[in-house]
């Protein structure tokens, strides 16, 4: 449709934000540009998506000189992988507006500046250009989290807030090593991602850029055990901040795994991933069963999510072809779900004035729709066959089980762990007798059920006929293999005899 | 070699169909106006009869084939393709799945139509059968499925059925717990099934993961004995799950809280015996790892011998019954263990038709009684309900094992086949749980319809079930009294026409062995149930009072005590983790560094907090301490 | 050698006039004795050939900015209770005076390190208005025009600082 | 000679600092500040005289210039501590106390 479509969705939403935080303007009107600007952006990603050819390289790519000296460009391109991210925040955020319709004017402006801050993220090509939407991420996220949180947001504010930035600057010493190490080898300066890969790079130094990458990553996936921000920060923030926290931001930490450490770091990549891969486990199973004890839904769902996300991250760590494509296909898949659940929390916490599980009750007969919704959600996020989740989790646990037989034994028991807790809730929840709070429990309206609806037809729809957004996802991860990245390259073909397959041997 | 139907595909969408619709109509509905309870039936009723007949057309043309190319499949659309992992949406009919299919859809109608006599006037009738019909839905995909992914499909849709349905009346928090006891531990299966899957998949599975081609790859250098044993105990663990055996088997005797047709259909005819389903789907592959037959028939056999205990000591109809299934699925776990797969599907055939019937003349009679379960308030019924103990009278007979009854030439199919491949240890213990399950059928039979009434009150309004619950019950009766004669052995002059059927989808060796071992297969079962009829006879033929447990019999009324077991071994000690994960690790392990940082930057502010002392001379003061410091350093180094 | 004797009067008096700002207690009398720092200051400008800095030393510093200095001394009527009771005021001074020593030496230190040069009174072309404005509104345009907008700043705070009725606290 | 000149500019803006380091009146405060101005203003000059370019002279201009708006903000500031406090002790005014 236009030239600079990935520039647009970008800098609309951005802009649009900042007018509305100068602007007197008034919350409807707050709200309604919100809508119509995202669903704009909605509309030019749907045009993105129609267009995009799926050969694996970047796409809709914008490259424009922007410190010449030092190499670094405004580079803009998506792929498979970031196709789907950008989808994901695109799709989703347009809901936040349909269903909460009462909050402050900040409360929506600070939620256009984050989307088209994530989006940037995304389609950056360039390091320094995504380091710089990377912090203004966190921005809007400060200021939604410190303005309209719950109770003890100041607390769970500073901790989100410092422990991110900690890493990220642990980040940008890492991209800075990078653009020196490119300028000592090739004698140019440049910051450009895909020309990374061609770096070589070995010694200790190497590693210690390799970890600094990973922290910054690991703080925002959250891997365990850089997990504690995500508890109280979950709980605390107000609804539609959780929900970008949880439903894109997370994964723009798995994206920059895919992107940066992965290609780059070959070499400490493969050596590390075992441990990376077990730290992925543990943390499922860690974050699993805290969420069975919560009494707060908000945060379990924080926890679950938390222990889905090391799922997701395993699937990176695993290095094959498999897990990774299965790992993007959960980032889409638990955004949706997870992202909805959250979603659906706060309708909960809205309509019966409490978070408490126990407080609960009998709410599937109170309020059919919402229950089949939050049933369909609460499946797909539990993975099961028909829905997306199952898709993206049984693809990753065949990876790990390919990659190391015990990792992949453990990654399995998510199966187990998902249902435990989620179960509980929801069997507190929506099952046994109404309570006070949950009474006069009102089903969704008509705007809310149709918002969903879209959300919930894809949940079903990537459950039962995945196979043409794998087909744009795959030729990306397959080139993450092919590419001149020899280390990971040489994770053997389907074999056997290679159950026990760890990297160390190679 | 094989054939493409389109129409294969339509099955299992039939039920899936009925099921959108009528969710969407219970829901949109249920809160202003009600649907009558007539349409509901009839919709639910058309998508099971619509796939019983497209069954019977799978079966037609089938039987058109020649014998060795019996395969019809269709393709639905690629799922999904990811490097060598090919998984196409595809649907296979071979003898083995038509042969299910069509006692799944044939018992699914009849239950379908029972139900709505049985459910009516429960207020969330529409959402009874939405899940009724998604049940079948999934069960068919399960069954049909080409591959094993397509069957985990299936798999694990049954299983979100089966946990809707046991809390179904989700009101009462123990039934709700009861569905979550049956989703959790069928999903500690399922997590072996998946495991298992993807060890197959590694192994063989690069050149297509549909049965036929994992068939013809069984034999490749890849699938060493160490693997093929792994993936073979790994999908038993997934079979031990959704088919209730040891040690997994816990979550059945609860699964009764739903409404009893769910019990009949579900947790009797059909979604149990997956498990033995897939033991003989992968036949192929246990045909070759003999230790994982043997794994497998001894825990079936065992898990027979365990229910068989505790359905002596049980008061609750429903899970007399309930244990009786648990012992039938080892039963069959025994026979394919031996690797007599089509002994195995063949009593999974018979023993839909008659525990299903059991199941539902329970049900007669619980709604004869107002939702009274327990034995020992009943008696004396035969008078009132004749049809439904007429009916009943046949399904015991059948499930005890006496000839000619259908259960009979199943078991004793079984049994044969573990004494002709040497089996005698699981041959014995078969023989004593024949015994037993003769004793605890006939136990239940005089209990709840001989002797005097026990419940005077509940005896007055008690009176026959209406037509639409008791004419299933009738064909039920009759597919028990003759499903036997289906597979007639060839000592009683039949000629095995469901092994014969069953044979080319089945990798199985009929053993051969002599006619007196086959007729001491036969003797043994006969004095067996003759033996166990006698006893339970001999004490409760003529009615008896509620008798107390002392020793043992308390020990095994109480089930050995495994659910408490479970729940101090495991369930106990998983919170326990997870809540000390919560309340201390967290904080104080994980946490800790985190907290460090900030407790390190709050003691160093408070540091140097007493320079800030608030006098605008005092810092200047410093401004110029720092100059004179600097100037000091400078002139140093000053010429 | 005249010259020399005025520079020598001049720099005393500027000491002296700065000694006796840092030491007298009143302000009205700091203030007077700044006054004769200012005007010394002025006489070494001359020196310096400065002939425009001199003249506005004289008007613009001595002038306008004591005399408002003064003014605001007279317009806040202050007592000896109101100034603050600075017991340890000598002290402070020589502690004051031990730190900045390092500086000053420092400082005196570059400067001797400096090639010396002659003060000589320097012809027309040298410190008048003309030249100064020439090089003011050239070169030092932007700079100027900064200022001015500063001191309209400033000018505009101090009105709206010193206009607020105590109504703050 | 020059060098008297920027010793002497030396003195004053030492004195200046003590001035501003040691008392506690505003009023003697201010003034030494602005004796500071001056020390640096006479450097300016005299160097200005070394080189014989205008540059130092337009330099002690400005310095004037922000000389004179520091007075008048900086007494506007002392009338409204007088208001408030009725002191012209530095000392009274400790807000940024840790």
């Amino acid at each position: 449709m236009f030239e600079h479509v990935l520039s647009i969705i970008i800098f609309l939403p951005i802009l649009a934000g900042l007018v509305l935080l100068a602007s007197p303007a008034s919350r409807t009107v707050a709200r309604f540009t919100g809508l119509v600007i995202s669903l704009a952006t909605l509309v030019l990603s749907l045009d993105l998506y129609a267009g995009f050819q799926s050969t694996g390289h970047l796409e809709f790519v914008e490259k424009i000189s922007w410190i010449p000296s030092l190499g670094i460009t405004y580079f803009l391109g998506v792929d498979g992988i970031s196709l789907f991210i950008l989808m994901a925040g695109s799709v989703l955020l347009p809901l936040v507006y349909l269903i909460f319709g009462t909050k402050e004017k900040g409360y929506y402006a600070n939620l256009l500046i984050v989307q088209g801050a994530m989006a940037g993220a995304v389609c950056a090509a360039d390091m320094v250009l995504f380091y710089i939407f990377w912090e203004v991420m966190l921005l809007p996220v400060f200021f939604m989290l410190g303005l309209y949180g719950g109770t003890q947001r100041l607390p769970a504010t500073l901790k989100i807030t410092l422990y991110t930035i900690a890493g990220s600057l642990l980040m940008l010493a890492a991209i800075v090593y990078l653009g020196v190490s490119y300028h000592a080898q090739f004698n140019e300066w440049n910051f450009a991602m895909d020309k990374m890969a061609q770096l070589n790079l070995t010694g200790r130094i190497a590693a210690l850029a390799f970890f600094g990458f990973m922290i910054a990553f690991a703080i925002k996936i959250p891997l365990f055990p850089f997990h504690t921000w995500l508890p109280d920060a979950y709980t605390e923030a107000p609804t539609a901040a959780t929900f970008v926290l949880s439903a894109v931001m997370a994964k723009i930490g798995v994206y920059g795994v895919i992107r940066f450490v992965v290609p780059v770091f070959d070499i400490e990549f493969a050596r590390f991933a075992i441990i990376l891969a077990y730290s992925g486990v543990i943390g499922m199973m860690y974050c699993g069963l805290a969420a069975i004890t919560q009494k707060d839904f908000k945060r379990m769902l924080a926890f679950s999510s938390a222990s889905h996300m090391g799922v997701i991250a395993l699937g990176v760590f695993c290095m094959n072809l498999q897990a990774l494509t299965g790992s993007i296909y959960q980032i889409v898949a638990h955004a949706t779900s997870t992202g909805v659940l959250f979603l659906f929390a706060g309708i909960l916490e809205e309509r019966t004035q409490t978070r408490t599980i126990e407080d609960l009750g009998g709410i599937a007969a109170k309020a059919p729709v919402f229950a089949l919704f939050f049933a369909i959600a609460m499946l797909a996020s539990v993975g099961l066959p028909g829905t997306s989740g199952f898709i993206g989790e049984f693809m990753i646990v065949l990876g790990a089980v390919k990659f190391n037989a015990v990792v992949g034994v453990l990654a399995g028991t998510t199966l187990i762990i998902g249902v435990c807790y989620m179960l509980w809730m929801f069997q507190r929840v929506f099952f046994e007798k109404p309570t006070v709070h949950s009474e006069n429990f009102k089903d969704l309206t008509l705007v809310e059920g149709l918002a969903f609806l879209p959300v919930i037809l894809l949940i079903i729809v990537m459950g039962i006929y995945p196979h043409p957004f794998l087909s744009k996802i795959t030729p990306s991860t397959a080139l993450q293999f092919t590419q001149p990245s020899p280390i990971v390259a040489q994770v053997p073909a389907s074999n056997a005899q290679n159950f026990g397959l760890t990297i160390e041997q190679k | 070699m094989e054939q493409s139907v389109n129409y294969l595909g339509l099955i299992p969408l039939f039920p899936l169909m009925g099921a959108v619709l009528i969710g969407l109509l219970h829901v949109f509905t249920c809160n202003r106006t009600s649907v009558p309870e007539k349409i509901y039936g009839i919709l639910a009723c058309v998508g099971p009869v619509l796939s019983f007949v497209m069954a019977l057309k799978v079966f037609v043309a089938l039987k058109g084939l020649p014998e060795a190319s019996r395969f019809l499949s269709h393709k639905a659309f690629t799922w999904f393709s990811v490097g060598d992992l090919h998984i196409n949406m595809g649907f296979l009919a071979d003898p083995l799945s038509c042969l299910m299919i069509l006692f799944v859809t044939f018992i699914g109608s009849l239950i379908h139509i029972y139900s709505i006599g049985y459910m009516g006037g429960d207020k969330n009738y529409g959402k009874f059968f939405a899940y009724m019909n998604l049940f079948l839905g999934s069960m068919l995909v399960l069954v049909l499925g080409d591959g094993p992914l397509v069957m985990f499909v299936g798999w694990e849709g049954v299983g979100l059925c089966s946990y809707l349905l046991i809390s179904f009346y989700s009101e009462d928090r123990a039934n709700v717990l009861a569905g979550n006891k049956a989703f959790i531990v069928n999903r500690v299966g399922d997590l072996g099934f998946v495991l298992g899957m993807s060890f197959l998949f590694w192994a063989i599975g690069a050149h297509g993961f549909d049965y036929l081609s994992l068939k013809a790859h069984a034999n490749d250098p890849a699938m060493t004995q160490g693997v093929l044993l792994t993936v073979c105990l790994l999908l038993f663990v997934g079979a031990t799950g959704k088919s209730a055996q040891i040690p997994l088997y816990v979550w059945l005797p609860d699964a009764m809280a739903g409404p009893t047709p769910v019990s009949a259909l579900i947790h009797a005819a059909t979604m149990v015996t997956a498990g033995v389903y897939m033991v003989a789907r992968f036949s192929f592959l246990y045909a070759g790892a003999e230790l994982a037959g043997n794994i497998v028939a001894w825990v079936g056999i065992l898990t027979a011998l365990l229910a068989a205990i505790f359905g002596m000591f049980q008061e609750d109809i429903k899970k007399v019954l309930a244990y009786s299934t648990v012992s039938q699925l080892g039963y069959m776990f025994a026979g394919v263990g031996v690797a007599a797969y089509s002994a195995g599907i063949f009593h999974v055939f018979t023993h839909a038709f008659f525990k299903a019937l059991l199941f539902l003349g329970a049900g007669s009679v619980i709604y004869a009684l107002h939702h009274e379960q327990n034995i020992w308030k009943m008696g004396g019924l035969k008078a009132k309900m004749p049809k439904t103990y007429l009916t009943m009278i046949i399904g015991a007979f059948a499930l005890a094992g006496c000839p000619p009854f259908s259960g009979f030439f199943s078991k004793d199919e079984i049994l044969y086949s573990a004494l002709a491949t040497g089996h005698f240890g699981i041959w014995a213990v078969g023989v004593l749980v024949a015994g037993m399950t003769a004793y605890y059928t006939f136990r239940m039979i005089f209990v709840v319809f001989h002797g005097e009434p026990r419940d005077r009150h509940a005896y007055e309004h008690a009176k026959e079930s209406p037509s639409v619950m008791t004419v299933p019950l009738i064909i039920l009766a009759v597919g028990a009294l003759f499903a036997g004669f289906l597979n007639l052995p060839g000592i009683f002059g039949g000629d095995q026409i469901v092994s014969h059927w069953l044979a080319p989808s089945l990798s199985e060796h009929h053993p051969h062995a002599s006619v007196f071992v086959e007729i001491l297969a036969i003797g043994a079962s006969v004095i067996a149930f003759a033996i166990g009829f006698k006893i339970a006879y001999s004490k409760f033929g003529q009615g008896a009072p509620e008798p107390s447990y002392k020793g043992f019999a308390d020990f095994a009324y109480h089930k050995f005590y495994v659910d408490e077991l479970y729940d101090a071994v495991i369930v106990q000690p998983y919170k326990a983790i997870g809540s000390s994960i919560w309340k201390v690790i967290e904080p104080n392990v994980t946490d800790a560094p985190v907290k460090g940082v900030s407790k390190l930057y709050m003691v160093l502010g408070l540091a140097f907090k007493v320079f800030q002392v608030g006098y605008v001379r005092i810092y200047a003061l410093y401004m110029v301490l720092g100059l004179s410091l600097m100037s000091l350093l400078l002139s140093q180094s000053f010429n | 050698m005249f010259a020399d004797g005025l520079f020598l009067g001049f720099a005393v008096l500027a000491v002296l006039g700065a000694v006796g700002l840092v030491l007298f207690r009143h302000p009205m009398n700091g203030a007077m004795s700044f006054v004769v720092t200012l005007i010394s200051l002025a006489g070494l400008y001359a020196l310096l050939s400065a002939k425009l800095i001199f003249a506005l030393q004289l008007i613009v510093y001595a002038g306008a900015i004591m005399s408002l200095i003064v003014f605001i001394i007279m317009f806040l009527n202050i007592q000896p209770s109101d100034l603050p009771q600075e017991e340890t005021k000598l002290l402070y001074i020589i502690g004051g005076g031990i730190l900045v020593l390092p500086i000053g030496l420092f400082l005196a230190k570059i400067v001797k390190s400096l090639p010396n040069s002659s003060t000589d009174i320097v012809g027309n072309n040298f410190g008048g208005v003309k030249e100064v404005g020439l090089l003011l509104f050239r070169d030092w345009l932007v700079p100027f025009e900064i200022v001015s907008i500063l001191l309209l700043v400033s000018l505009v705070g101090a009105v709206i600082l010193a206009g607020k009725r105590g109504t703050t606290k | 000679m020059i060098h008297s000149y920027l010793y002497l500019s030396i003195v004053l803006f030492c004195l200046g600092i003590v001035g501003v380091v040691s008392r506690r009146n505003v009023f003697t405060v201010f003034m030494s500040i602005e004796l500071m101005l001056n020390a640096a203003n006479l450097a300016f000059v005299a160097f200005s005289r070394v080189h014989e370019t205008m540059d130092g002279h337009v330099l002690a201009m400005m310095v004037m210039a922000v000389a004179a708006a520091e007075a008048a903000l900086a007494l506007a500031v002392v009338i409204l501590l007088h208001k408030h406090k009725s002191k012209l002790d530095t000392n009274v005014f400790s807000l940024l106390k840790g």
